[in-house]
């Protein structure tokens, strides 16, 4: 049985519906984050998660409890927020300490415990300073210690590392996700960062408008996303979406894309299902699906090679990008770091088909 | 901040706040007044004596300021809380206004048994009763037509004390050659009155004084003769000194005693300044019936209006009243306050030539019948008369009305505030 | 024979709200109730009733016999009223715009990195500190002609100097502006630092970099940042000017003659001393109708901005 | 932010100080001549001062007057000085600044961190209760007094002073509270504080410079108010400020102003006091919301 789960959530403010009925499910020792655009109810759920706003209807089940009415203090939760939230008038120990005390905790049991957290945390030296005194970098771990020190059921975090320089943003990420690795804690985390959602999660939730879009792993999101939206919103640079027409083509489905009937690729191996000749489709290709035709994986089955200008080539150190483009549509190409290629040459492509993904514009989602 | 040491201090604070303001003594009287001048609380200090000789405890409650417009208020506060005073001193016709509000105490047995109706000049039972009962006590009956000089500037102008208007004009042409201020005035509307009142008795006559201030007649408000009062009264303001405005009263009488000034139009309570000064009438200073209002009283008395306190304090309230009536009393005050007593029976062996002579006037007109109430003071008009009248009077006095105006605007006045 | 054994459906525990959650949610109304109620009975009732005394016969003391609007017709038939009227018209306006246009003027001189702000700082605040029943006598001499400026003037050899404004019944009103003036200047001035304080230096140094004079930063930045500062200073002089009565008291006791009345005077010598409170509860219905124009616009505007 | 003027040429921008330096001495100057003229007074005899010139420094300073105002000046039919009422407006000030401001806290807490529908209808009615002239509410106050035995009483005054002072610290802290932070309430709900002690101990240990404001703001006016007081504290209880008006208004003959003055100064000690002390906070403390109304 689920550890978390999310039944049927819905919340109205106004007459905006914020959340349009979440139905989630989260194994014990999972790491779900919740990633959308800014006003998805990524925020609102975790706070209604957290009881700090009740949902309108719907239930949150935790461990087999429900908690939809309990106060926030008896769900045996624990949450890191965007600003940290520390009490600007308490001691980093007195910050980590203060659920204990507010538990009943006796000072020796709250001293050994604030000293094991800090330990773990390597804020040993911290612990007698103040909020103010401390750099964004600290501050953020001091949060988290005061959310470990409870041992709680379920962790919540809210955007913890938006406020962190680039740099620090990955230190402290990698450092969450050696924590879940060793703690096996049940975690629920907000961002809007699809890089963080991708490398902390063991279960992505993708919002929109208050409705799910997709859950799934972060290679089932990454690969197979359940619509454009999906599709758009994971990776970067973005997925290619070329606009494509069903043709046959000797006995064979395949895809004319561009508006040129000579432009032809093979339908995907990913769709199994036969399609009308002239249907209308978008084929959704990762950047990496489009490379030189060097670069290209000795085991791919099926590959199309097509003939286009370039428009703009963007080395970033490891890969190049580069921007290809035919009769008016662009795609964006992941190649060698090495390739020799200049603006306005014809330059062969190499389209992956085996990891195209193929929508249907009229309802976004996928074709399988 | 120590919060832990906040909480202790709130919680004392609250301690004090619910403490304080308790424990109320067993035989006591409350006395709202505004007697704080020197001369006044000096007189007041007699009566607190002798009720604590007889075991009444004094709580006393001065408000002083604006004539006992503070004091007023005060009361109403405690009027309304249901909590009065035992004894507030009251002018003339708010003595009416309250009792007609059914706050009063009945003195009738003690008055009876003290026989007041027979020693207190009927003029002053009008107000001391009210339909036909004791109400209050009255202290000492005051007169407003005084004029006090400096004897020592009278004598040095080589003047006898004026007799009329013409003459009153010449001697403070004197003053002025002299250097120092004709005559001292505080421009506060009560005192505006005082010198108007007079003038209008000096110019009118006691009957003229009787249909315009008495019986508000509007031709008289606004004819020839109230002209010429106007026309007095500017007169008199070149004579001021230029930081005559919001002075008080005992402040411009220490400008006479002092000799910086020549002479004061005030009623007789001035003279407990002179008292307090050391100063002798004859000698020091002069006192005269405001020039042309001889034969003539207007009249003011403090009265201590007794108020319905309930029967645990009704033995003090009675001690007090007793107190008051008291001619040993009645002698005491009144010598130092400056007014005679309030009872016609008692010697005027102990007051000093002037005191005498304001027993003497008293007597003559109240057999006269002119023995009017003075509208500065409560005893012409109930308040809001009063001040709409004082409004006309002391915009006029100020320039902010000229006379012809200032004759237009107080029988409106008056109309208006009835 | 084997029967399939429907799989219990376990039913998940439902805490339920228990009273103690119940008053938990009610305790923020709770605890916010006494005030609340206190400002409604305190406030609004007796707001109530002095309308309602108003078209009462009331004159030494409340009654509650009807009197329609009796009151009304008095109190627009008084000179005194509009004289009263009239004065607050030139002290509000002079009185807010000088303390306005002088407190801003202070806080941008002491904003200029002062060295003795610590000192100078209380000296302009102290008078708020200060009833005009402390300082009235102090002032009263001070405007006095005898006593005061004009006296020391002329001990100082200059004889022609004349300051007798108290005394003088077209220009007492004037008296009472500078008093008042210098009682609540600090106040805006104060209200303006902290303003000038918590602007962002980097607007500063981006018009700088613009090319704007010290002149042109003030007037064309700085000021107009300042707007909210100026709407509550506007608002808390207002009501500081129609409640005004301890100063015109102390100053000039509403003389010479009436020259110096205000309505809060007004008010307080018919209700308390001409014993015709129907009169005096009618203008005060009358200022709170006035101080109601101002605050209601005011707290509309503020309470709907914030809601985002 | 504070002064634009780094780029201006040396010279000017000297120039440009010694006029600012010499406005504000000018300005201070102009501002002190009442406490100047109160304090030279109340230290000279009194014929120095009928003689005089009032600006004149003493010749020969003498704390008499200071003597006889604290403990023999007379006030009504009693010579005892003021002391006994400075006491007086100490029992009624301290009591009424805390539990005002208290209320004003929590009051503040509610509006702004435990919103419920109508919540700003609430305030506004609050505040604008700021705004009603003292004088019109005299009589029912009275009678209401009355009715619960409270009349004349130091305990019915600090009611008086609490009920009208709560819609300024009510708006202070709202205001105050209104920038501070959500999420540190809500991580102290889950951290599993209540109400009162997310109050306690979140809350009210960060509100240093809005106390500062609102307990300087109360104290001043409650000690300084004179209507209520001497409307509703009778005799001897009266507060500072009746006493003070009583002794200016009692003379004997002579007004002995140096003493009047005195005991001005003394009813002016506290609150001068209070602004003197805690005058930098002010500053920082209306930064820190109250000027945002």
């Amino acid at each position: 049985m689920s550890f978390l789960e999310i039944k049927d959530i819905r919340k109205k403010i106004g007459n905006v519906e914020i959340l349009k009925g979440i139905n989630i499910d989260l194994e014990k020792g999972g790491f779900l984050v919740l990633v959308g655009p800014s006003g998805c109810g990524k925020s609102t759920l975790l706070n209604a998660i957290a009881g700090l706003l009740p949902p309108s209807s719907g239930d949150i089940v935790i461990d087999g409890q429900v908690v939809t009415d309990l106060h926030p203090s008896k769900r045996d939760i624990a949450m890191v927020f965007q600003s940290y939230a520390l009490y600007p008038n308490m001691t980093v120990e007195e910050n980590i300490a203060f659920a204990l005390e507010m538990r009943g905790v006796d000072k020796a049991a709250r001293e050994a415990a604030v000293k094991q957290v800090a330990k773990t945390l390597q804020i040993e030296h911290l612990l007698k300073r103040r909020p103010s005194q401390l750099s964004g970098g600290q501050r953020q771990r001091v949060a988290m210690g005061r959310a470990l020190v409870r041992q709680p059921r379920v962790f919540l975090f809210d955007e913890p590392l938006s406020n962190l320089d680039a740099k620090l943003r990955v230190e402290v990420r990698a450092e969450i996700k050696a924590l879940h690795q060793n703690t096996h804690a049940t975690i629920v985390y907000v961002t809007h960062d699809q890089i963080e959602a991708m490398t902390l999660a063991t279960k992505i939730v993708v919002l929109k408008e208050g409705t799910v879009q997709q859950v799934g792993t972060p290679s089932e999101i990454y690969n197979r996303p359940a619509n454009l939206f999906v599709a758009d919103f994971m990776g970067s640079p973005a997925m290619n979406m070329l606009k494509g027409r069903v043709v046959s083509s000797g006995g064979a489905q395949a895809i004319a894309l561009f508006g040129n009937e000579n432009v032809k690729v093979a339908m995907p191996p990913s769709v199994t299902k036969s399609l009308a000749d002239g249907k209308e489709i978008i084929l959704g290709l990762r950047p990496e699906a489009i490379t030189d035709t060097g670069l290209l994986d000795p085991q791919v089955r099926s590959v199309a090679q097509i003939v286009a200008d370039v428009s703009m080539v963007e080395p970033t150190g490891s890969d190049t990008f580069v921007t290809g483009k035919l009769d008016g549509a662009s795609f964006t190409a992941r190649t060698r770091a090495d390739v020799h290629v200049s603006v306005g040459q014809k330059f062969p492509f190499a389209f992956n088909l085996d990891k195209a993904v193929v929508f249907d514009p009229e309802t976004t989602g996928r074709i399988d | 901040m120590n919060i832990r040491m906040i909480s202790k201090f709130a919680a004392g604070a609250a301690i004090i706040a619910l403490t304080a303001g308790a424990a109320k003594a067993q035989e006591s009287v409350e006395v709202l007044h505004w007697w704080t001048s020197g001369g006044e609380a000096a007189a007041l200090n007699v009566l607190k004596e002798n009720l604590q000789k007889e075991g009444v405890a004094w709580k006393d409650m001065p408000v002083a300021g604006g004539a006992g417009s503070a004091a007023m208020t005060a009361l109403r506060a405690r009027v309304t809380a249901g909590d009065p005073p035992t004894a507030v001193q009251l002018l003339g016709f708010d003595l009416r206004d309250w009792a007609e509000m059914g706050v009063a105490a009945n003195l009738d047995d003690l008055a009876a048994k003290e026989g007041w109706d027979k020693v207190i000049p009927a003029a002053l039972q009008d107000f001391s009763k009210y339909d036909g009962h004791w109400i209050a006590a009255p202290v000492n009956i005051h007169s407003t037509n005084w004029l006090w000089i400096n004897k020592a500037a009278l004598d040095k102008a080589g003047l006898q004390p004026p007799t009329n208007i013409d003459e009153f004009i010449a001697m403070l042409d004197k003053f002025k050659e002299q250097g120092i201020t004709p005559i001292a005035h505080g421009g506060v509307p009560w005192q505006d009155g005082t010198m108007w009142e007079a003038v209008v008795l000096s110019i009118g006559g006691p009957d003229f004084y009787k249909k315009a201030v008495l019986d508000l007649d509007p031709e008289a408000l606004s004819g020839d003769t109230m002209k010429k009062v106007f026309d007095t009264m500017s007169k008199i303001r070149t004579y001021f000194d230029p930081n005559f405005s919001g002075r008080e009263w005992n402040l411009s009488t220490a400008m006479v005693i002092e000799g910086k000034a020549g002479a004061q139009e005030m009623g007789d309570w001035s003279k407990g300044e002179w008292l307090r000064a050391n100063k002798k009438p004859g000698t020091d200073f002069v006192c005269i019936r405001f020039p042309g209002t001889q034969g003539s009283v207007l009249f003011n008395a403090d009265q201590f209006m007794m108020f319905d306190v309930g029967d645990d304090q009704r033995d003090a309230q009675l001690k007090m009243a007793s107190a008051v009536e008291d001619p040993g009393f009645q002698i005491a005050f009144n010598t130092v306050k400056g007014s005679v007593p309030a009872r016609t029976d008692v010697s005027d062996e102990k007051f000093d030539d002037c005191g005498k002579k304001g027993m003497k006037d008293l007597a003559e007109a109240a057999s006269k019948g002119t023995m009017m109430g003075s509208l500065a003071h409560g005893y012409a008009q109930p308040a809001a008369i009063k001040e709409a009248m004082l409004d006309v009077i002391t915009q006029h006095l100020n320039g902010q009305l000229t006379t012809d105006a200032a004759l237009k605007r107080l029988p409106e006045a008056v109309a208006a505030a009835k | 024979m084997t029967t399939i054994e429907p799989v219990p459906v376990v039913e998940p525990q439902r805490q339920g709200r228990t009273f103690a959650d119940g008053l938990r949610n009610a305790l923020p109304k709770i605890v916010l109730a006494p005030s609340f109620a206190v400002i409604l009975v305190f406030v609004y009732g007796f707001i109530l009733w002095t309308v309602y005394l108003s078209f009462t016969t009331s004159r030494i003391l409340p009654v509650y016999k009807w009197g329609g609007f009796d009151a009304y017709f008095r109190l627009w038939s008084q000179p005194n009223w509009y004289v009263a009227m009239q004065n607050l018209a030139i002290f509000g306006v002079l009185y807010i715009g000088i303390c306005i246009a002088l407190g801003l003027f202070i806080a941008i001189l002491m904003d200029q990195r002062i060295r003795a702000e610590g000192v100078l700082r209380p000296i302009f605040l102290y008078p708020m500190a200060l009833s005009f029943v402390v300082t009235g006598t102090a002032w009263k001499w001070f405007l006095n002609p005898g006593l005061g400026l004009e006296n020391t003037m002329h001990h100082l050899g200059w004889e022609s100097f004349r300051f007798d404004w108290l005394v003088n019944p077209k220009m007492a009103i004037y008296t009472v502006v500078i008093a008042g003036v210098w009682q609540a200047s600090g106040f805006v001035m104060a209200m303006f630092l902290a303003g000038l304080r918590g602007i962002d230096g980097e607007i500063v140094k981006a018009a700088q970099i613009d090319g704007a004079s010290n002149v042109a930063i003030y007037r064309r930045i700085i000021i107009p940042l300042l707007r909210p500062v100026f709407l509550s200073a506007f608002i808390v002089l207002a009501h500081m000017a129609i409640k005004s009565y301890d100063l015109v008291i102390a100053l000039t006791g509403g003389g010479p003659g009436n020259a110096t009345e205000l309505p809060s005077t007004f008010m307080y010598s018919y209700t308390f001393t001409r014993n015709q409170m129907n009169v005096g509860s009618a203008s005060a219905v009358m200022m709170l109708m006035g101080i109601t124009a101002i605050i209601v616009p005011y707290l509309y505007s503020e309470l709907r901005e914030k809601k985002q | 932010m504070s002064a634009a003027n780094e780029t201006i040429s040396a010279g000017s921008a000297r120039t440009a100080r010694y006029f600012i330096y010499a406005a504000l001495i000018i300005l201070a100057v102009v501002y002190l001549l009442p406490l100047y003229v109160m304090l030279t007074t109340s230290l000279k005899p009194l014929d120095e001062i009928r003689g005089g010139d009032m600006l004149a420094l003493p010749r020969e300073p003498s704390i008499a007057a200071w003597v006889r105002a604290w403990g023999e000046a007379c006030i009504g039919v009693s010579c005892v000085g003021i002391k006994g009422y400075f006491w007086n407006s100490i029992k009624m000030v301290v009591p009424a600044v805390i539990i005002s401001t208290l209320l004003g806290a929590l009051n503040g807490y509610v509006l702004t961190k435990w919103r419920f529908p109508g919540h700003k209808i609430v305030f506004g009615m609050m505040l604008f209760a700021c705004f009603i002239p003292f004088q019109a509410v005299l009589i029912p106050m009275a009678r209401l007094l009355g009715l619960m035995g409270l009349s004349n009483s130091t305990t019915g005054l600090v009611m008086v002073h609490v009920i009208y002072g709560l819609g300024f610290t009510t708006l202070f802290f709202r205001n105050y509270y209104e920038a501070f932070p959500d999420e540190l309430v809500k991580a102290a709900m889950i951290d599993g504080a209540g109400f009162f002690r997310i109050f306690w101990r979140i809350l009210l240990p960060s509100s240093g410079p809005i106390i500062v404001v609102t307990i300087i703001y109360q104290f001043t006016n409650i000690w300084n108010d004179f209507l209520f007081g001497v409307s509703f504290a009778g005799g001897e209880a009266s507060p500072m400020t009746v006493a003070l008006n009583n002794l200016v208004s009692s003379s004997t003959g002579v007004k002995e102003y140096n003493v009047d003055m005195a005991a001005a100064v003394f009813a002016a000690l506290p609150t001068l006091f209070v602004y003197i002390v805690a005058g930098r906070y002010f500053v920082r403390g209306l930064m820190a919301g109250a000027v945002k109304g």
